[in-house]
């Protein structure tokens, strides 16, 4: 599914993000994405949905190298993964509901559906009540709901999520991981850069420990092990 | 607002064209003709003169008519005239000239021409108010250039400025549009879309606006009084120029939108 | 930019005036004198023309140079004065008006007074000529208006949207100033000085981009006859015009960073 | 120090995020302010830095009344006041140093002294080695510890915390915990908005627990209790 050759990203001038990082992340698999801060989670997530290139070496998501794309080769990839950022990036003129609803119209849902859809995975998250709401007037948990909610309406093949419960308390992360982890029934691999270890330690299968920027170490836990791809 | 400013200089453009007309209707020629030319001769001379490619209309003024010009143009000194026999004057052809020839050469050449005819005796110009006329068009001219040069970056900076404020206040909305994988065409439609309205929008009213202060000036005008004749009569524009205005409101709005987009991504990160 | 458009407003603006100036001292009053006067006596009445508050100057044209004048006036036909005695014409005073009187009824008025002076038989004027100016001018200056108006909103138009476009780059730089506690005066200071410096450049740059264009138009001018004598020549903007560009500039730059970061903060949250 | 009578917020239209609270906090206590997401953290927070007005009840800071402030008033207050935002809110064109600085420089301290001061905080921090970067170009961690070390550079006389610790590792998340007790020790009233319930457990001496806008719970824990002024 998601395949790293040799990767190393360089930040210009000389900032070394990421070294010779060389991964297989299989179909379906639940990852976490552990390291300290500044050790290159959020600069992997980014070369897997294109948003930076890397230095040197390939990256294949389902066998296809991402490395060479167009503008438009660019759209189509991004339209497969769902995406959560550390810093929510919502739109502040549109509520809650046409946040989560846009980025399904986008890919040429019709507008009910969407709308039905997006209200549908707010409820889930515990956002009912606060559908109506602009982002601005959002509590930053609520914000990353949001977020989260956009980033699985399209039914993606691939989530990325950087730091999906850094803002939620216990009770709303573990709604959250219960989400994803429905999610992955369908197939969905998910990706997850975190640094809440008690989270990693309750939900992860399989975690890639980063320090800076190498893979440091690479742990299945058996008991939930995903098919490897 | 950009057109506004745009159409401002086509009417301008329009009434200096016509005031500049009215000028050159001023141009004439006169052929004066031999004594004792019978009525057929002059008549048929008068024909002939109108066959010549540059030549507008021709009048005849006879010996009676030009001899009460001449007192009159006078004025206190007419006098001066009183011991001269009434047919002292020749009588003669006034020619007045199509606008495209109305220039120097041009005059002087048809008024050698003129005068190979028979029956005229000498052709008279007004060279000084010919060289006048068109130093005074080269300087509408220029100045028609210079402010239409001046109102049209004037309106291009406008236009640019507006579009590049629409574009930085969603800037935003662009960047997470690509963020979910929305396609180029997708997240251009709408600015290309608000472009286009905006520029139509901008022509109709700089239109009325121009309409209203059009109908304002020409009343001013008006109330005083119109010596120049047709040529005080101030013109609005024709539909033509209208439909223009529109149509480079609606292409501008758009290319604008879209030209700015495209330098705006790609600049996106720096 | 916007005070480029200014400036050639003023640049424009001036020309025009120079050229109605000009076309302001062909308004002429002709006082025909008595025939058989002195030398002295002419001389005298010349020195009291003079002395009317609204004449400029007043020159004498003898019957001689009368004659000769008349005669090429007349130019082909000038065979007609051959009958007539050297002296069939008088002599008479030329008199040039103030810029301020030339207008038809204070003409009007001088005329009558003169016609009362001794020695002098009668007053000419060219009444068409000077209602026909004064049309002129109307127009003129309602064009220019018309113009400036369109200028001045474009400038004023192009001055906001500059600032505009300047404070929403440095939107969050205000807010961030404001939340860690920074006084009103320190986070307007920066604006403000360079609405300022802005000003005062953009005030250089239209004066440098205003002085080229003039020097080539007038080149191009030069190049073809100077029939209107001064009056054709062109005018660039004197110094005073040039300080007041200039202030305008640093003025416009600093009241409008203010007043736009004013209404911009007042309305922050919305 | 920190006096809170009464207080309700309620947003336009009919948000209510706070309800008659009544809060007294003494100079150089530690307070977590925890609750679930959506609690009203943020919300008392922003009042005490006059963001927002409560819509009834009154809030006195050392005893002056702020409720009825000018501008020059607010920023006066906010100028005795270090604050660390959930969304940081640093300048993308100065440098990490700069942007610290630069609040230390607001308040008149000369630049020179500023940017010592400033460095030395970054080092305390842990960004000895990227005070020279842009914030864009630091990591999720990196910008936050900015933030704090902005918040800390003119030794104010309230710290107000919102989620600091959010996007840290637990070992990053632990310098700054110590960097905040340090601080304490000349007096300065610390109050952090948080639902990291293993960092309240390790370092809160005093825990006011919100739910639903109402102080649930206010604990003080013996072994840690500052005085109470
Ligand atoms: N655009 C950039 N330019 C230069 N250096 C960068 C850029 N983005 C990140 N870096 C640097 O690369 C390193 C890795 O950054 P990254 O954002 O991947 O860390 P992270 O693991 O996500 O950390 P955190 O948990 O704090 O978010 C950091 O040292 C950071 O300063
Ligand atoms: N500007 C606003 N307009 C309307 N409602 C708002 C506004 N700001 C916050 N709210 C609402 O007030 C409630 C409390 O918000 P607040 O930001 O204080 O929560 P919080 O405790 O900080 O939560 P979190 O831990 O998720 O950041 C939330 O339900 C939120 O939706
Ligand atoms: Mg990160
Ligand atoms: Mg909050």
């Amino acid at each position: 599914m998601i395949q790293l050759f040799h990767v190393t990203k360089t930040y210009p001038p000389k900032s070394q993000a990421l070294t010779d990082v060389h991964l297989e992340i299989g179909k379906g698999e639940f990852v976490f994405l552990a390291g300290p801060s500044g050790a290159g989670k959020t600069t992997l997530l980014k070369l897997l949905f294109r948003e930076e290139e890397p230095t040197e070496g390939r990256i294949l998501i389902d066998g296809k190298n991402i490395t060479r794309l167009n503008s438009r080769g660019i759209a189509r990839l991004r339209r497969e993964i769902g995406l959560v950022f550390q810093e929510f990036k919502l739109l502040p003129r549109l509520s809650a509901l046409e946040n989560v609803a846009l980025a399904a119209e986008v890919v040429g849902m019709p507008r009910r559906e969407s709308q039905t859809k997006a209200y549908q995975l707010l409820r889930e998250i515990g956002l009912r009540d606060r559908y109506d709401a602009k982002p601005l007037t959002l509590s930053g948990g609520e914000q990353q709901r949001v977020a989260i909610a956009r980033a699985l309406v399209n039914d993606p093949l691939i989530v990325l999520a950087d730091e999906p419960t850094g803002n939620l308390d216990a009770e709303a992360a573990d709604e959250t991981m219960r989400l994803f982890l429905k999610i992955r029934e369908n197939g969905t691999t998910i990706l997850i850069a975190s640094h809440d270890l008690e989270l990693i330690k309750r939900y992860g299968s399989r975690v890639i420990a980063l320090r800076q920027g190498r893979v440091a170490d690479d742990l299945h836990r058996v008991q939930q092990e995903g098919s490897v791809g | 607002m950009s057109l506004f400013v745009f159409g401002a200089f086509m009417l301008l453009q329009e009434n200096l064209q016509h005031f500049l007309t009215g000028l050159g209707d001023q141009i004439r020629i006169n052929a004066y003709l031999e004594k004792g030319l019978g009525t057929s001769d002059v008549q048929s001379l008068g024909v002939r003169i109108k066959t010549f490619p540059e030549v507008e209309r021709a009048r005849h003024i006879s010996q009676e008519q030009a001899w009460l010009d001449f007192s009159a143009a006078l004025g206190a000194q007419s006098s001066l005239l009183d011991g001269l026999p009434r047919d002292a004057l020749p009588s003669s052809f006034e020619i007045l000239l199509k606008p495209a020839y109305r220039d120097g050469p041009v005059v002087e050449d048809l008024a050698n021409r003129l005068k190979k005819e028979k029956g005229i005796t000498a052709v008279e110009y007004p060279q000084e108010w010919i060289d006048r006329l068109s130093l005074v068009v080269l300087a509408v001219q220029w100045t028609k250039w210079f402010l239409g040069g001046v109102l049209f970056m004037a309106a291009f900076f406008i236009a640019g400025s507006t579009v590049k404020l629409a574009i930085l206040a969603r800037k935003d909305e662009i960047e997470i549009m690509q963020l979910v994988g929305a396609s180029e065409e997708l997240i251009q439609a709408p600015f290309v879309l608000e472009g286009m309205i905006q520029g139509i929008a901008a022509g109709a009213v700089s239109v009325v606006g121009l309409w209203s202060l059009f109908r304002f000036l020409d009343r001013q005008v008006a109330s005083s009084v119109g010596l120049f004749g047709a040529s005080a009569q101030l013109q609005f524009l024709d539909l033509k120029s209208i439909a223009l205005l529109l149509a480079i409101g609606w292409l501008l709005g758009a290319a604008g939108s879209l030209f700015a987009l495209r330098r705006f991504v790609r600049t996106w990160k720096s």
